[in-house]
């Protein structure tokens, strides 16, 4: 089996029908495709936010999407996975994630989805900086909610 | 030995990476970061609220036990935030 | 609050980034967007298919949609949701289906997700016919695991 | 009446539509299956395999004890395959 994981951290944007179409060219065994696109929104905590930078540890970084890919491929079943994770200076409304899965039926594309996303953000080393618009700077604080999603899929190898 | 500082302990520590010599005696990462505090006021600073630092040597997640060289490149930063 | 949803059932396929613009623009107060992409399998219980067709009850199709979509954004607290479903001929490899929930944050916009398409596949009045390599036809059977699937979720409304 | 077939009970019956007049006495779904199934050898056949036949009373799904009227609009398909 070729590695059926792509992933990416880049600046720039991704297009979501671009990414599913190398995902699946060529290919007529896969019945479903999941996907989770995460999204700069414009307040934090109530307050609105003019920029968010994102900040990663290059080469661990994608040495643990690679593992949670592969995680996710063994126990979901998977298809074929895509990963992309944009860094550097963000705007509210665009882009910052995109995870897609897929699989011969929607429960495992989904299931893969939702796991994805879980351990992308407990496990994968990027960090978020708000600027808020009265020109005030803070790192996102992580929060605990997301490791508890981690955590209800069990243990990551 | 390689140093990284990420996010908020960049930020405190006033530089994102550094190089310097293990001394003799010191095998985990405790005890890294217990050194590491005496270096300056700005890494004092950034390792004050301990429970908030994460740790990866050479690109592993590791704990305070982690044993390490001076061969290793040793990555402290906050909490991971992306997705 | 104007009508979240957008209902459509066409022959003509669908584009993701169009619809994910659609459904997104000009806001910033989405966090997240889940999304299922239903595609045609090129075989069905192992035997090579040629083609799929697609038949709807017209009017009751768009009625059951609505209600589904109208459940999932009450439900999940849902911004917006998207269903769009094609009828008429369809090979393999082909869209079926494109469903699209955003939320401020991702658990919900997931969930809202897997919500749509258990209960499109359960209560929307549309039947596949497949038509096989050696020329013979046949009506795909309900599956009862889409039975169990969409109970999971409790009774719809 | 508005009758509609769908999916393989369409093909058996022969059509997919027809207007019928609903004799007296019949007021529920149940009532007008057994009525339908004398109209033909389709008609009968469409119906044979009770278990897979689902009924919708003007576009909302209905149960064999729903009560019609000659002004209602009722359709007969299998168990939906959509998605």
């Amino acid at each position: 089996m070729a590695d059926p994981a792509l992933i990416v951290v880049q600046s720039a944007d991704f297009n979501v029908s671009d990414e599913i179409a190398r995902l699946t060219a060529g290919r007529t065994d896969i019945g479903g495709i999941g996907s989770f696109i995460g999204v700069v929104r414009g307040t934090a905590g109530g307050r609105p936010i003019t920029a968010m930078t994102l900040e990663h540890y290059p080469g661990m970084t994608e040495r643990a999407l690679s593992r949670i890919a592969d995680q996710a491929i063994t126990r979901f079943d998977l298809q074929g996975v895509t990963l992309i994770h944009r860094v550097g200076a963000l705007a509210p409304g665009d882009n910052i994630v995109l995870v897609l899965a897929c699989a011969p039926h929607r429960k495992a594309a989904l299931d893969g989805t939702a796991f994805l996303i879980d351990w992308l953000k407990t496990r994968a080393p990027f960090w978020k900086k708000e600027r808020f618009a009265d020109g005030t700077e803070a790192w996102v604080d992580a929060r605990e909610a997301d490791d508890a999603a981690a955590r209800l899929w069990g243990d990551l190898a | 030995m390689k140093l990284l500082y990420f996010a908020w302990l960049r930020e405190r520590v006033g530089h994102g990476e550094e190089s310097v010599a293990l001394p003799v005696g010191i095998t985990t990462v405790a005890e890294l970061i217990t050194w590491l505090r005496g270096r300056s006021p700005g890494h004092d600073m950034a390792f004050a609220h301990g429970r908030l630092v994460r740790c990866a040597v050479n690109e592993d997640f590791a704990t305070p036990d982690t044993v390490i060289t001076d061969r290793d490149e040793v990555a402290f930063f906050p909490p991971v935030t992306g997705g």
